[in-house]
């Protein structure tokens, strides 16, 4: 059907697009941006405040204890990181797929990635005893013998995954940007505008020579992401499969925390762009409610998914016979714990099933409800799996719940304070839709003038 | 240092590199470089092949209440170390002698320097010498002298030259690097557990 | 002994000098380089990034550790590393440290060696032989004396605690004098000189009516330093204890005549009923009893059988083979009853035919059938009595027994054991403990003759009757009335606040002394520290007032110090007992060396039984809920209250901490709508009272149970408003306090309470990990009970030559009595963390002991299983730490560092065991002065955010290899001991080399009941648990009533 | 690292399809050195200008096998060679263990050496390039044909561009 309808609305000349898409960033912003953007950082400022305090204090101010050695920030991380996998999914594995509809949304899922990851890169940083030393994590020649790091544990697998994944990623959102950069430069009026995208644009020309090498760049960029984005949270799901604690050592984890992923990336670009759609009305041009459509329908079936892994482990827990195991799925749904896991089925697996109903994904504000509600999920999907298992483990003299605290919640709440604040100057920033790879593609749909 | 020194290498030569005519941009990608540069630096120098024991007080050679010569009582009087530090061989810890030890010969020995007057006064007012310490580990470094003594390690591997020292100083750096390096050579047959010097 | 302020160069000096820690690192700023971009080098010299750096990179646990205290410096060295890292060029000094030698070297004195002196520890009731280890002159641990012939290493948790009571920063530093004003309430508080004090003292002795009340005493010499006290001035020596044993006493009077304390023999006993005696917890001497039951169930085909009449769930009840939950009332049904079974049914015994004793057993014949237990089994234990005479034991005693009818309790106990010719044998008349001779009827007569106003002076030593005496005695308006009160006590607590001088003893480990443990068993008491404040021992203060009164025998004016009257003493009092033959310098060396001397009593012989005192005992009627009352094992009578260990130390039944509570039965909660922790309001002799509640499995009915030894006021810190003074409930019948069976009112308040307990579950879901086996089924299969599961291992793994060191527990033996908790918590630096972060699972303990219930839980049965790091072969929290912070030794040891550890606490989600503790908060930073000095040196004390668990107390196992080396030998097994292992005694845990065969541990790791804990996940523990046995005639455990592992 | 810039003669066209025309034109005249500059990749400019197909793939492969093995030869060695230790009971070389880290380092490896390439080919990062016309990186697009190409002749190639439509032809540094 993408075939039929068009990808960017009314007629666009190519120097409107040009327009459209650079005016946020020409523009004085206006004051419902402004809003936004304070509240956000006064969030922002109140996490950076926590998390010192919490950091100069100790992490007993958290709810983590025995035998719950791991909480919020755990459980807040792998949340971001979830998140930060749709963008570079929708641009590269689209990408390879030449699915044409995911110029106008990449860019900006990109960036939700990127800035994803710099959210949940803290935590595992902060989440340690003694954050000031997380540079032995690192394998750095030192005056200890020396004494080098355990590349046996899933924890060093993270630090190369994540950071390597925050790099690529990085590298392949700035790229993608080069040539806009070019073009505001090319359109800026002062000289402090002409400089600061001069730099960024690397000096980019655009001839055909240059772009033949950059677009098979990108082709590289994106060959490379699609492995890359599936590794990464296959070894974050490793940290809780390879250990084995009943409940987290099973052979699922990988494909189902990556289903999980995508989906609660989806859930948040959807969330996302339709801020993107009110705040800049002229952008609903090139983000469609196709598009819109599309991504719904992602969410509906990888919603299917993970409700498939849901039912999976429990069976896997009942068929493999190990009283354990039973013993903490049994709990999971029944236990202290159980409301969570029922917010948790409810919000990934029931409510996404909406999305059968064309008229459901089409509309705005109920795909909007549905996406919050697909992102407050995948949080309980994480508490539940981090919580459940380890409150429940072998030794039922250890059995002890979680002592949740008001920290835990205000790092929960301040994480997405940082998240907004460098969203919502990204959009202000950098062209939020990719300019050059959207013009190529004005016209499809159009088929032949005939409408 | 040589890290330093490569790093700036790095930075002037890069700043050196042809970029147009703006100066505002020539400043910006200074900066840039510098940061790059930073980074560089700091990766180098916690890397001891850069920067041999930086930090470990080797040399540390404080002055002391009392200036005691080592040189002159263990080369030219020909006095043992474990006269003095007579716990050593029983104890974790080598002793700093007590002051009736000195006055077993400075009852009679050089008593008119005004030295050992203040060690006579402290003796007889039974107060004691506050010495500086040189040879400090970490607490949680557990060291035993008197394993290493019963293995025939010689005071001088580790403290160095002492009967040469006038005034006392830290010879090696005692680094775990430098612990594990001697306990690593295979004739010492010395344990590499972490719990041999950690607990 | 040499002074505290000698210091150890290597330990203590940074206390005093890390001050210099947080300033030692800015160098001098130097010219900034005038280009727009710093070199990095004077970037790094430059101060402001000194101070980002520090900022960044050391604030956070410097601000937290203030300059005075010693753990800034550990914190600065940890933090070098980072430092380093970035500033590399700002060379960071180390602080100046001073080293200060001795002025003299004291002979005894070897740096970091620890000297250890025999001493005795007395808390009223048990006496223990002590080696308390010193290093550079002061105590660190206290241990059990291995040559001591009744606790033989072993000690108890306050015996080990009360090390913390030396340290306490509450003490009082010197004299003071209370200004009492008219109404003998406390205005303020001075302090005093010595002087004055003796002065005011003598003036007030020299006009007569003196009396000095003091806690039970059994050093001999302290009795004489009193006795010729007395004889000087004509006072009056009352000795009373809130756990006195004299119903058992007058029981003993009324029966045989004699009125004394007998010495049981449960290591000879082969079927032992205890009626409300739990002597493996809380009565008389647990540790020794302890000892001597655990013995007689080392050979399983052999094992004695314990059957407890429990009236609350105490420990010894835990470990019964056949536990009958009962009410106070119901004590001496139980034992006529038995006695009717025996003598009436089966005709069994000399009083057979008697008619009188007939007649007084007969309204007993029916009692089975109130009794919550199945006749057959009734009958049973009567038949296994008689099969058993001379070699059965029946006792009955402590609080829970303290009913109106605690003395005919006694007498019935007696006639049992006459029938059963128990005495002589399993009972040790000759052999009656000497110290016990505290009173409450003597106290009563005290309180008659104050309000009579004949007594004047009152001297009260080393007990706290204000706190601990019921106030239904009316002690506190009697002792108004006297004109001079004289205290001992090392702080102003209860009593203290009523006396006008408190005259401060010395610690027990700063005086000299002695010990009568058992009849002609004599120990030492050392002192092991000089006195720290100016205090002055209670017998010198008695010497100097009769020397300044020049009243009293000679030797009571004589001596200088205590400590030659001491000497003098043991010369003409003590060798003439126990050292014939000897030259007395050779014989007190001997005692110092020892720490003990002579030989126990022997002879003792059966009594003749006076069947007339079995007229007076009826059976008793009982209505609605009745009150127990009993001590705990932590907290005892409450006297080292202010200790945080004994606070924080989990009940060794209930596992709850930082409280006491009421027990009531699951029925009774269900019937009352109470809930685990719900306030219940109970009164009783008039007294009301509001405690939390907890809900015990195994409970009777109508029995409402609560701890003493809680609610202290004036006792300091820790102590005060923790928990409810429970002594306020005791009624008084005929100068008898009665701890039990008082009619109880309760009213559920609703009101909510969190009670502390760091034990998340209560039973085993029928996993395997207590494996428990009826005698019965044991004897068909060694391993019976357990489930073996198929291991293999894709690869060979890695070699252990040399030493690999295990450990094995034996459940059969382990009465969880928690004596290794206290052990391993002194010996490695464990902080306490208190109520709230207990209740929020941040408990430190290394070593802790499991408690699970089996079977009925109406009815439950107890298993215990203490649980440390397992050091396993394959350890999964060693495979996820990302910075190889806990890796394997070479000797198989799961070694924890605790300096490169970064916190990530992955290897605690790992554990399968859950043993792994995280330091969440700065724990060492609490530490109070002095207390610091009771750290030990050699195990590193771990700052915030670091990972810690047991370590097989590795530092003892260089230790030992090192002496070895030394002394140019090779190991010998057993030469290392982990703390646990030192001080349990039922010796359920072993310790040592499994590569070496003829190790006990090797030999521990064949028998067949021995089993890994979570065998099938091939963690390959190096810890090996024996299977508990339970002699009770069953052919299945209560296990298998639930469900079965699959 | 900067490219010289070279004097020659640009054309700015409209549309698409002129500038295609024009690339075909150009490069049938026989010149060399041309270039057209384009808003964005037109389709079937390679063809039209003769560009041959990327070498960036070879430095990518070639940097992700280096990545792989160096990821292998830092575990190896500093778990196995320099410092070994018996952690959790396993082998000193637990290479399944080690995989994610190679794997990891192939990607970050390859990825930022063709990004390097990239800025090689092009000759970035460069500062304020002459430009030939502001709207080349909106909507308008361009061909410059260098003085040094063969056959240049200003008369000629002036005439050729306005024959094929183009808006406007300048003298320019490019």
């Amino acid at each position: 059907m993408m075939k039929r309808n068009p990808l960017v609305l009314g007629h666009k000349t190519l120097k409107q697009i040009t327009e459209d898409i650079v005016a946020p960033v020409e523009t004085m912003p206006s004051k419902g941006w402004l809003g936004l953007f304070l509240s956000a950082k006064m969030l922002f400022i109140f996490y950076i405040i926590t998390l010192a305090l919490v950091v100069s204090t100790g992490m007993g101010l958290l709810g983590v204890n025995h035998p719950n050695g791991w909480g919020t920030m755990i459980i807040t991380f792998v949340f971001w990181i979830g998140i930060g996998h749709a963008g570079t999914l929708i641009s590269a594995i689209l990408f390879l797929f030449r699915q044409k509809w995911r110029t106008s949304v990449a860019r900006t899922a990109e960036a939700m990635t990127v800035f994803a990851v710099m959210t949940a890169g803290l935590f595992p940083l902060l989440h340690t005893g003694r954050p000031w030393l997380d540079f032995w994590l690192f394998p750095y020649p030192n005056q200890r013998g020396p004494l080098w790091v355990n590349f046996r544990s899933p924890l060093l697998w993270d630090v190369f995954a994540v950071s390597t994944y925050a790099t690529v990623s990085m590298v392949f959102w700035y790229i993608g940007m080069v040539p806009d950069f070019a073009t505001i430069r090319d359109r800026a009026k002062n000289k402090i505008r002409h400089t600061v995208y001069g730099i960024l644009s690397l000096g980019w020309r655009g001839t055909a020579k240059n772009w033949s090498h950059y677009e098979m760049l990108y082709l590289l960029l994106a060959g490379l992401s699609a492995p890359l984005v599936l590794s990464v949270h296959t070894i974050v799901s490793f940290d809780f499969a390879v250990s084995n604690l009943p409940g987290w050592h099973t052979t699922i984890f990988p494909p189902y925390f990556v289903a999980g992923a995508i989906f609660s990336g989806f859930g948040m670009v959807v969330t996302l762009m339709t801020f993107v759609r009110i705040g800049f009305p002229e952008f609903k041009n090139y983000i469609t409610l196709d598009h819109m459509e599309v991504m719904n329908k992602i969410i509906m079936t990888t919603g299917l998914m993970v409700g498939y892994a849901y039912a999976s482990e429990f069976f896997v827990a009942w068929y493999s016979g190990n009283i354990y195991e039973r013993a903490v799925f049994i709990n999971r749904a029944l236990g202290a714990y159980g409301w969570s896991y029922w917010v948790m089925v409810s919000c990934n697996v029931l409510i996404p099933q909406l999305f059968w109903f064309k008229k459901i994904r089409r509309s705005i504000p109920i795909m909007f409800v549905i996406s919050i509600f697909v992102n407050i999920g995948m949080w309980f999907e994480r508490f539940v799996i981090t919580v459940t298992s380890l409150h429940h483990d072998f030794l039922p003299s250890n059995w002890g719940n979680y002592a949740w605290t008001m920290y835990d919640t205000a790092i929960l709440v301040g994480s997405f304070g940082m998240f907004l604040t460098l969203f919502l100057l990204y959009l202000r920033v950098f062209p939020a839709i990719s300019i050059a790879e959207i013009k190529p593609v004005k016209d499809v749909g159009y088929g032949g003038g005939q409408h | 240092m040589v890290s330093l020194r490569a790093s700036f290498a790095i930075v002037r030569n890069m700043s050196k590199i042809r970029i147009g005519n703006n100066t505002s941009f020539r400043l910006g990608f200074r900066v840039m470089l510098v940061m790059f540069a930073a980074l560089t630096t700091l990766t180098l120098s916690s890397c001891d092949k850069f920067q041999p024991g930086i930090g470990y007080n080797r040399g540390y050679a404080p002055e002391q209440p009392i200036p005691f010569d080592h040189s002159l009582h263990v080369s030219q009087n020909k006095i043992q170390c474990q006269y003095c530090h007579n716990q050593v061989e029983r104890s974790r810890d080598s002793n700093i002698p007590a002051l009736s030890t000195c006055m077993n010969c400075h009852l009679t020995v050089k008593t008119d320097s005004p030295w050992i007057q203040k060690v006579r006064d402290a003796y007889d007012k039974k107060k004691s010498i506050e010495w500086v310490k040189v040879h400090m580990l970490p607490d949680h470094v557990q060291f035993n002298h008197s394993a290493h003594i019963a293995r025939g390690v010689n005071c001088q591997t580790c403290h160095g030259p002492v009967e040469t020292m006038q005034r006392i100083f830290q010879f090696s750096d005692l680094s775990m690097g430098w612990c594990v390096n001697c306990h690593r050579q295979p004739e010492n047959k010395a344990p590499l557990n972490c719990s041999t010097c950690h607990n | 002994m040499s002074d505290t302020h000698q210091h150890d160069h290597d330990h203590d000096h940074e206390h005093d000098h890390s001050a210099d820690a947080s300033s030692a690192s800015v160098p001098a700023p130097t010219l900034r380089d005038p280009r727009y971009w710093l070199s990095l080098e004077d970037w790094a010299k430059d101060p402001e990034f000194q101070k980002m750096a520090e900022k960044e990179f050391m604030s956070s646990p410097l601000q937290e550790s203030d300059g005075e205290d010693g753990w800034a410096r550990r914190e600065f060295l940890k933090l070098m590393g980072a430092s380093l890292a970035m500033a590399s060029a700002g060379c960071i000094r180390r602080p100046v440290q001073k080293i200060v030698p001795y002025n003299k070297q004291p002979e005894e004195v070897t740096f970091t060696v620890p000297n250890l002196y025999t001493s005795t520890y007395f808390d009223g009731s048990e006496a223990l032989g002590l080696l308390v280890s010193t290093r550079e002159g002061r105590p660190l641990k206290i241990e059990g004396n291995p040559k001591h012939p009744l606790n033989k290493g072993a000690t108890s948790v306050r015996a080990q605690a009360h090390i913390l009571s030396l340290y306490d920063p509450e003490r009082i530093k010197g004299p003071q004098r209370n200004l009492l004003n008219k109404a003998k309430t406390n205005r303020d508080t001075i302090s005093a000189k010595w002087d004055d004090v003796d002065d005011a003292t003598v003036k007030q002795l020299n006009k007569g009516g003196v009396v000095v009340l003091s806690g039970a005493i059994n050093s001999p010499a302290t009795r004489a330093v009193i006795g010729d006290f007395c004889q000087a001035f004509g006072a009056k020596h009352v000795t009373w204890e809130p756990l006195a044993h004299e119903e058992i006493r007058h029981g003993q009077k009324a029966s045989y005549g004699e009125a004394l304390v007998p010495f049981y023999r449960f290591d000879k006993a082969k079927v032992i009923v205890s009626i409300g005696a739990d002597f493996l917890g809380t009565w008389m001497m647990p540790t020794t009893y302890t000892r001597q039951f655990s013995a007689g169930r080392k050979d399983i085909e052999k094992m004695n059988k314990l059957v407890v009449f429990d009236p609350h769930y105490s420990l010894t009840g835990a470990n019964a083979d056949v536990r009958i939950r009962i009410k106070p009332s119901q004590q001496i049904s139980v034992v006529m009853g038995l006695a009717h079974e025996i003598v009436v049914k089966k005709g069994f015994g000399r009083f057979a035919g008697n008619a009188s004793v007939k007649a007084a057993l007969e309204p007993f014949a029916g009692v089975v059938s109130q009794l919550k237990m199945e006749p057959a089994l009734f009958v049973k234990l009567a038949e296994d009595l008689i099969a058993n005479k001379g070699k059965s034991l029946v006792v009955a005693g402590g609080l829970p027994t303290l009913t109106a009818q605690a003395q005919e309790l006694q007498i019935a106990v007696n006639f049992l054991n006459s029938v059963l010719e128990n005495d002589g044998e399993t009972i040790e008349s000759k052999n009656s403990l000497p110290g016990l001779t505290a009173s409450y009827s003597e106290m009563a007569d005290l309180i008659d003759s104050l309000n009579k106003g004949t007594v004047k002076t009152v001297i009260i030593h080393r007990t706290n009757p204000l706190y601990s005496l019921p106030p239904s005695f009316g002690f506190k308006d009697a002792l108004k009335k006297a004109d001079l009160v004289l205290y001992t006590g090392d702080r102003n607590d209860e009593t203290g606040l009523q006396s006008d001088y408190l005259i401060p003893d010395h610690h027990p480990l700063e005086n000299w002394g002695d010990a009568e443990i058992g009849r002609g068993l004599f120990s030492i008491h050392q002192p092991t520290i000089r006195p720290m404040y100016d205090t002055r021992s209670f017998e010198l203060s008695l010497m100097t007032w009769g020397y300044l009164a020049k009243k009293g025998p000679k030797r009571l004016q004589e001596f200088e110090t205590f400590y030659d009257y001491l000497r003098q003493f043991w010369k003409t009092d003590i060798q003439p007992k126990a050292g014939k033959g000897k030259s007395f310098d050779d014989f007190w060396d001997e005692a110092l060396q020892d720490g003990v001397v002579g030989t126990q009593a022997s002879g003792s012989s059966s009594r003749t039984f006076k069947t007339e005192a079995l007229s007076s005992v009826k059976p008793v009627q009982s209505q609605g809920f009745e009150l127990v009352l009993h001590p705990t094992v932590a907290m005892g009578d409450g006297s080292l209250a202010n200790v945080a260990w004994l606070h924080e130390l989990p009940d060794p039944v209930t596992k709850i901490c930082w409280d006491n509570y009421v027990s009531v039965s699951i029925a009774t909660a269900e019937a009352l709508k109470l809930k685990e922790g719900m306030l219940l309001e109970l009164t009783v002799n008039g007294v009301t009272k509001e405690l939390p509640t907890h809900i015990q499995p195994g409970l009777h009915d109508d029995v409402l149970a609560v701890a003493v030894g809680y609610g202290r006021t004036q006792a300091g810190k820790v102590a005060n408003g923790v928990g409810v003074n429970s002594y306020e409930m005791v009624g008084v019948k005929k100068g008898q306090a009665i701890y039990a069976g008082a009619f109880v009112e309760v009213k559920n308040t609703h009101k909510k309470y969190l009670l502390a307990n760091p034990q998340g579950h209560h039973t085993m879901e029928g996993r395997q990990i207590v494996v428990e086996a009826t005698l019965k089924e044991y004897l068909k299969n060694p391993s019976a009970g357990q489930h073996k599961h198929h291991i293999f291992s894709i690869w060979s793994g890695h070699a252990y030559n040399g030493h690999k060191w295990a450990m094995s527990v034996d459940l059969n033996s382990c009465t969880g009595c928690n004596a290794c908790v206290v052990a391993c918590q002194s010996e490695n630096n464990i902080p306490v963390v208190g109520k709230k972060y207990v209740i929020q699972g941040r408990e430190m303990y290394w070593i802790r002991v499991d408690r699970y219930y089996v079977g009925d839980p109406a009815n439950a049965q107890a298993v215990f299983q203490p649980l440390m790091c397992q050091h396993c072969d394959n350890a999964p929290c060693e495979s996820v730490c990302p910075v190889a912070a806990t890796v394997h030794s070479d000797e198989g040891l799961n070694d924890m560092i605790y300096n490169r550890c970064v916190g990530t606490r992955y290897c605690a989600n790992n554990c399968p065991y859950k043993v792994r503790r995280f330091n969440w908060f700065n724990f060492a930073k609490l530490i109070e002065k002095p207390m610091h000095l009771a750290l030990n040196p050699d195990v590193t004390v771990r700052v915030r955010g670091v990972m810690e668990k047991c370590s097989f107390c590795v530092h003892r196992i260089k230790a030992g290899k090192t002496k070895a080396n030394l002394e140019k030998r090779e190991l010998v097994d057993g030469e290392i001991k982990t703390a646990c292992q030192q001080v349990c005694p039922t010796d359920a845990i072993v310790f040592g080399d499994v590569n070496n065969p003829k190790s006990q541990v090797a030999q521990m790791f064949k028998d067949k009941r021995g089993y890994a804990l979570l065998e099938e996940f091939h963690a390959a523990p190096n810890v090996r648990y024996q299977a508990k046995i339970r002699n009770n005639d069953q052919e299945g455990t209560a296990h298998d009533n639930k469900g079965s592992h699959s | 690292m900067a490219t010289i810039y070279k004097p020659g003669m640009a054309a700015i066209f409209e549309t698409e399809e002129a500038i295609l025309k024009a690339a075909h034109k150009v490069k049938e005249m026989g010149f060399k050195k041309f270039d057209a500059i384009t808003p964005y990749p037109v389709h079937g400019m390679e063809e039209a200008c003769g560009i041959q197909r990327s070498w960036i793939p070879y430095v990518a492969f070639v940097m992700g096998v280096f990545g792989c093995s160096s990821g292998w030869l830092l575990t190896w060695w500093t778990s196995a060679v320099n410092w070994p230790l018996n952690i959790g009971g396993k082998p000193f070389h637990s290479l399944p263990a080690f995989i994610p880290i190679m794997f990891e380092l192939t990607i970050l490896f390859s990825a930022l050496s063709s990004v390097a390439a990239l800025f090689y080919a092009c000759g970035l990062p460069r500062v304020n390039p002459p430009i030939i016309h502001p709207d080349l990186t909106c909507h308008k697009f361009a061909i410059f044909i260098p003085r040094d190409d063969v056959g240049y002749d200003e008369g000629k190639i002036e005439g050729m561009f306005q024959a094929l439509g183009a808006s406007a032809i300048k003298r320019a540094e490019f």
